[in-house]
């Protein structure tokens, strides 16, 4: 059963419109790792939206867990673009957001607080943000706030994690860091995740499958399975095969620039 | 159990408020079996209203208000029970210099006063006692707080207001008594009967005696004042510690020498009516107020509640 | 030179002394009569003569207005939040809230006495309807402006309406929500005042009415002040509150607060 | 059923239509006397009746505020700006604004009237005091909530305060503004009613104190339903250029407007 | 004569606070292009601000053009790291914002209106921005604001440009042509540059030297001139000494990440 389903989706902002998106057709399996790669503007983060109910489609449907979207979903852990931190919330507040949101957490909270928030700095000093949970956002540096961010999207372990770009504003270290961290959580405790990103060696090394979108309107023109046996060390980014799936992907992109 | 009695003042504790609040300061009232409850008021024909609505059981309010009350909405029924200020208190006063002496010289002057105010809605009959035609002033609206100021700079020529609220202000103002004319209406063929003790009729019906006992109780008070004024004040002084001792006094005096002590009330007694002049007085209400009906006078106004005329008796 | 910090500290102060100081000279020099505008130590004088019943009047316009106050602050913000999270309730009643708060409220100030008699109900009814209208103004503007960004983290997370309203709509509302709080609590003294003026034995405006009406105007002027150092202690109540609840939104160091 | 679109057209009517027959069916129903509030046809007959008086006193009355209210924009905008902008501005004025604000603005009409003669330019001056505070408060909160992320970009270009204040303060506290003009335009409507009970021959002001002196309670709410209509019609210009300017703000899909 | 100098310039954001950066000196020539990489949070953008004037340093001194920084600049272009472009203005009106506050232009703009948005829609183009003019900032993705940016932060032909992570959310190829776009400009008239960046290609490709951040508080560790030929084509990425170049700092920022 296909997790996540895209049927000849097309979306347009403002009805009459060009579209943002057109007759994109997808599926996720549960428990997939997928990766959405493509030019600036060419409609990731608009499929973002559609996958979480926050934009209807145009045309076509979107199915979630076998049910047609028709609003956002419960089981969906998401890391925007930008980072969206509530300025009036600090680090810790802002990661325990979706705790006082999304059940089972929302009824215990009151009675496990504590242990929730040992849980949200665990997760904020996993990243590297220990020692900044009582700053506001506005006291973080961009990459401290992409960083938070991604806290929030995790922290109440959903089925669906959505991250678009969420290693873009980090130096190649923390990034490649929290490459590992991501694979790790997913490997423990498998869940879905759909990641737009512009690092191919990002897309390759942690997805099952890559999708290449062309420019607006966005279409999907390729999809690569990527066949490395998991789990994956940061030593597989060094191999021959990986190379071949990185050059492989930019060959595509270059394809799309210049039609 | 003492009978309630929610009460209007026609306007703020001031000394012509004097009898009230001395007759429940003595316990006058609470003798009669009543427990008296006064109120302040925002103007003699609203209190009329909070009457009629059925908010206040009694009320001291100016009976032409009430005749126009029951012009123009039948059937409320309100009655006056004691008519405490035997003509209307009203005047057009002016400054000296201004040259009027007699409402003769009135012709061309611009009086200010509010619409509401009782000399304003009485200048028609005022008029037509003193052979003036209709247009013979221009009006100017304004507020009751400031028309003695507008006068005292010579904004306008003159004001129409009560006579004891008007000049006490005007000298305030600085303006000496000798500077000012008051062509008081009583004394210019104005028939108007005053301010008096007005009962709802569902009160009257279900509590006759209560009011009964409220006139007496008043009717005790009105001439301990009469008697000792200044005692009188410091009643009012009790209620509301902020009123200036001496003008309050003042007031009550120009009040009670002016319109409560007439000839009338000297011959028929405190708080009676003269069935004529009422008769009179209701027709020329009528016509100076442009009313659409003539109320019957005897509905008006009841002497069933009076005490003895030898109770009520003054010099 | 006086630091910054010493300057923003005195600098009330140093403004009321300069107006106290015009307000004297203008009276004194131009020999204003006192029943016009009386001189601030006339106002003084008087505020000395009569503190007792100035303070008891005090108290009880002080009572009146915060009870219509806060009955304004909750239905503004229920008002609000309801005008301004739904086209539907914001069309259907904003005109209607307009036009009603373009009355002047002391025209209603009879009928609430016929019912609810002279005194303290109607003054804080009127505190009341003279000053929820900016509350509901702000606050509904407050969350129309929200920025989709902000509600779609909420939204992501399949949060229900309400749980938007309380996460992202009412906290990114509080500074305008405060804002508005500034004006409703001078209306809502206005308001009381006012049906003290009408209808009340008791109150500053029954104290202003008694005072003009005995021809006291640096009496009137004293309750006027009373009235306006009220306001002040109020309002410095909401600027601390509005420190504490919305320093995220003030954080320009250039900017005021 | 409806379409959200035609019920979001309809609503107001919808609302008003349905406040007209509550009216009348409880004035009707309880017998509530007409000397205290009279019932909605009683009101409609007594606006035929006296059409033309009320168009001419409406007509200055409207004029009167929007005079006003004029001054009182361009007032609140730049001391809004002024103590939006400036620590030590805030601190000195604010207080001061509160407390005056808090009195109520009938207490100087006499003394307006005094100073300027009877008639428009008290009515003017009344609906300016009353109406200014709102513009001002909104226009400091909308300025000193600035992101300073926004300010910086015209900062790093070496923009005066000035430009910094026309290229991103005010535009940022657009939203601030308008709502403030909703606010301030119905307090115009109030003050320049106000003053004219007080003291003039024109105005709807003082065609309601002449209906109420001589009992006419219908005519009386004709005058207040008059004003609240043009209260209206000042609103729907304003929500027209809100629509046009902030619409920036507006892009909250679920949000109002 | 340098153009940029720091001497020994530490801040704390808060009085009391520990430092942002501390005991920064460092000196860029006249058209000189740095670069500044580091650890995400290290001070980056905090330099930035100090150059600009927009923060004053707790200690140390900057000068900039012979003289103090006592607030911000006249003559400087910056593109934010988040790329705050102003909501309530369309594209072409964010663009041209430093054209109405800057001289020459600001007091020739009635004038000559029509000149300097052609050349604000002939950048916007350049970018990939054409048809999209007068949409609203909110109304492009992620990387179009981007880029929009960078074309405010050019248009007024600034004697200072600063790049805070200019290119961080566009893809690969993208973000290849705005490297030669920034080349081109710069070797046509040349003018001085700051660029932080997390990609240590870009880093080399573009810059003279290059500057390695520690980790917080932010420190100078090392200043590694680039001697690739100029001017530089695309190609030079594949060579042996830009491999090594980039393999160094790389190794400078392992470093770090590891003390
Ligand atoms: N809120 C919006 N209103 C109107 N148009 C929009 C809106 N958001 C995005 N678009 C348009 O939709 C298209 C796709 O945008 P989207 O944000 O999905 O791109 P993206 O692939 O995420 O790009 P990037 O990599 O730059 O983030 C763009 O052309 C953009 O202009
Ligand atoms: N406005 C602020 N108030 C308080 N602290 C701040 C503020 N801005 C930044 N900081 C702190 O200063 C330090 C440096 O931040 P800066 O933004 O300069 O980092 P950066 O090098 O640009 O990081 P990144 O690569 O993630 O953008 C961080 O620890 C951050 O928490
Ligand atoms: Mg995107
Ligand atoms: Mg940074």
């Amino acid at each position: 059963m296909d997790f996540v389903r895209f049927e000849n989706v097309s979306l347009a902002y403002q009805p009459g419109s060009p579209f943002a998106i057109e007759d994109v057709s997808l599926s996720i399996r549960e428990n997939e790792f997928i990766s959405l790669v493509g030019p600036s503007g060419c409609g990731k983060s608009t499929v973002m939206k559609l996958v979480t109910g926050l934009k209807p489609p145009s045309k076509g449907y979107v199915y979630v867990d076998g049910r047609e979207v028709g609003g956002p979903q419960k089981c969906v852990g998401m890391a925007f673009q930008a980072s969206n931190l509530l300025p009036w919330r600090t680090t810790l507040q802002n990661v325990m957001l979706p705790m006082e949101i999304v059940e089972p957490y929302r009824s215990t909270l009151r009675a496990r607080r504590a242990e929730y928030e040992e849980q949200a700095r665990a997760l904020l000093k996993r990243v590297g943000l220990a020692g900044f949970e009582n700053k506001f956002p506005w006291e973080l540096s961009g990459g401290m706030q992409q960083r938070a961010s991604i806290c929030r999207a995790l922290i109440h372990k959903p089925r669906l994690l959505m991250l678009d770009e969420p290693f873009g504003a980090l130096d190649a270290f923390t990034r490649e860091e929290l490459w590992c961290m991501v694979r790790d959580l997913w490997q423990e405790e498998p869940f879905t995740v759909v990641l737009v990103t512009h690092d191919l060696r990002e897309a390759v090394f942690l997805a099952d499958t890559v999708y290449v979108m062309s420019k607006r309107p966005g279409r999907i023109l390729v999809k690569r399975e990527i066949d490395l046996p998991r789990p994956r060390d940061l030593e597989v980014t060094y191999t021959e095969p990986f190379a071949a799936y990185v050059h492989e992907l930019r060959e595509h992109i270059g394809h799309i620039r210049e039609s | 159990d003492p009978v309630k009695i929610k009460f209007t003042l026609d306007w703020r504790f001031e000394g012509p408020a004097a009898p009230f609040l001395l007759a429940k300061a003595k316990n006058y009232f609470a003798a009669e079996g009543l427990d008296v409850e006064i109120d302040a008021g925002n103007g003699s024909a609203g209190a009329v209203t909070r009457v009629a609505t059925g908010a206040y059981e009694m009320g001291f309010a100016d009976f032409n208000s009430l005749i126009e009350q029951e012009a123009k909405t039948p059937g409320t029924k309100i009655q006056g029970v004691y008519m405490v200020y035997n003509s209307t208190p009203a005047a057009i006063v002016l400054l000296k210099k201004s040259g009027v002496s007699k409402p003769a010289d009135l012709v061309g002057k611009t009086l200010a006063a509010p619409v509401f105010d009782g000399g304003r809605k009485a200048w028609p009959a005022f008029a037509k006692a003193n052979g003036l035609a209709l247009d013979a002033v221009k009006w100017q609206t304004v507020e009751p707080a400031i028309r003695e100021t507008l006068l005292a700079r010579g904004d306008v020529d003159g004001i129409t207001g009560f006579y004891f609220t008007s000049v006490l202000n005007l000298e305030a103002r600085g303006v000496k008594t000798e500077d000012i004319v008051a062509l008081k209406y009583p004394d210019h063929g104005v028939e108007f009967y005053g301010n008096a003790i007005i009962a709802s009729p569902k009160f009257l019906a279900e509590k006759p005696q209560a009011v009964a006992g409220f006139v007496r109780a008043f009717n005790k008070a009105l001439k301990e004042t009469l008697a000792n004024p200044e005692a009188a004040v410091a009643y009012v002084k009790e209620r509301d510690p902020l009123i200036n001792v001496a003008l309050e006094t003042r007031r009550l005096k120009m009040a009670m020498d002016m319109v409560v002590v007439t000839p009338e009330t000297a011959r028929l007694g405190l708080g009676a009516v003269d069935e004529a002049r009422l008769k009179r007085s209701v027709a020329d209400v009528v016509a100076a107020f442009g009313l659409p009906a003539t109320p019957d006078a005897g509905a008006l106004f009841t002497s069933a509640y009076l005490p003895p005329a030898a109770d009520r008796a003054v010099k | 030179m006086l630091s910054q910090k010493t300057l923003i500290r005195l600098a009330p102060w140093l403004v009321i002394l300069a107006l106290g100081i015009l307000w004297e000279a203008v009276v004194v020099g131009f020999q204003v009569p006192e029943f016009l505008f009386p001189s601030l130590s006339a106002v003084w004088r008087s505020t000395l003569t009569h503190w007792d019943p100035i303070m008891m009047h005090a108290t009880q316009t002080f009572l009146t207005t915060l009870a219509g106050f806060g009955i304004a602050v909750v239905v503004g913000l229920v008002l609000g939040a309801a005008v301004g999270s739904s086209p539907v309730i914001y069309k259907a009643l904003y005109p209607l809230l307009v036009g009603f708060n373009s009355i002047p409220k002391v025209a209603f100030v009879p009928v609430l006495v016929v019912w609810f008699g002279i005194g303290t109900i109607p003054a804080i009814l009127t505190a009341f309807l003279i000053s929820f209208f900016p509350v509901v103004v702000n606050v509904a503007t407050g969350l129309a402006t929200l920025e989709p960004e902000l509600e779609d983290v909420l939204r992501s997370l399949g949060a229900s309406r309400l749980d938007i309203l309380k996460k992202v709509g009412l906290p990114r509302a509080m500074p305008y929500f405060f804002a508005s709080l500034k004006v409703a609590i001078t209306l809502a003294f206005v308001g009381s005042v006012i049906s003290e003026t009408v209808a009340s034995n008791l109150g500053i405006g029954y104290l202003m009415m008694a005072a003009s009406s005995s021809m006291d105007m640096a009496l009137v002027f004293a309750g006027l002040i009373v009235i306006g150092i009220m306001g002040v202690v109020m309002y410095e109540l909401f600027a601390f509150a509005e420190r504490r609840l919305t320093g995220w939104a003030h954080r320009n160091p250039n900017g005021a607060l």
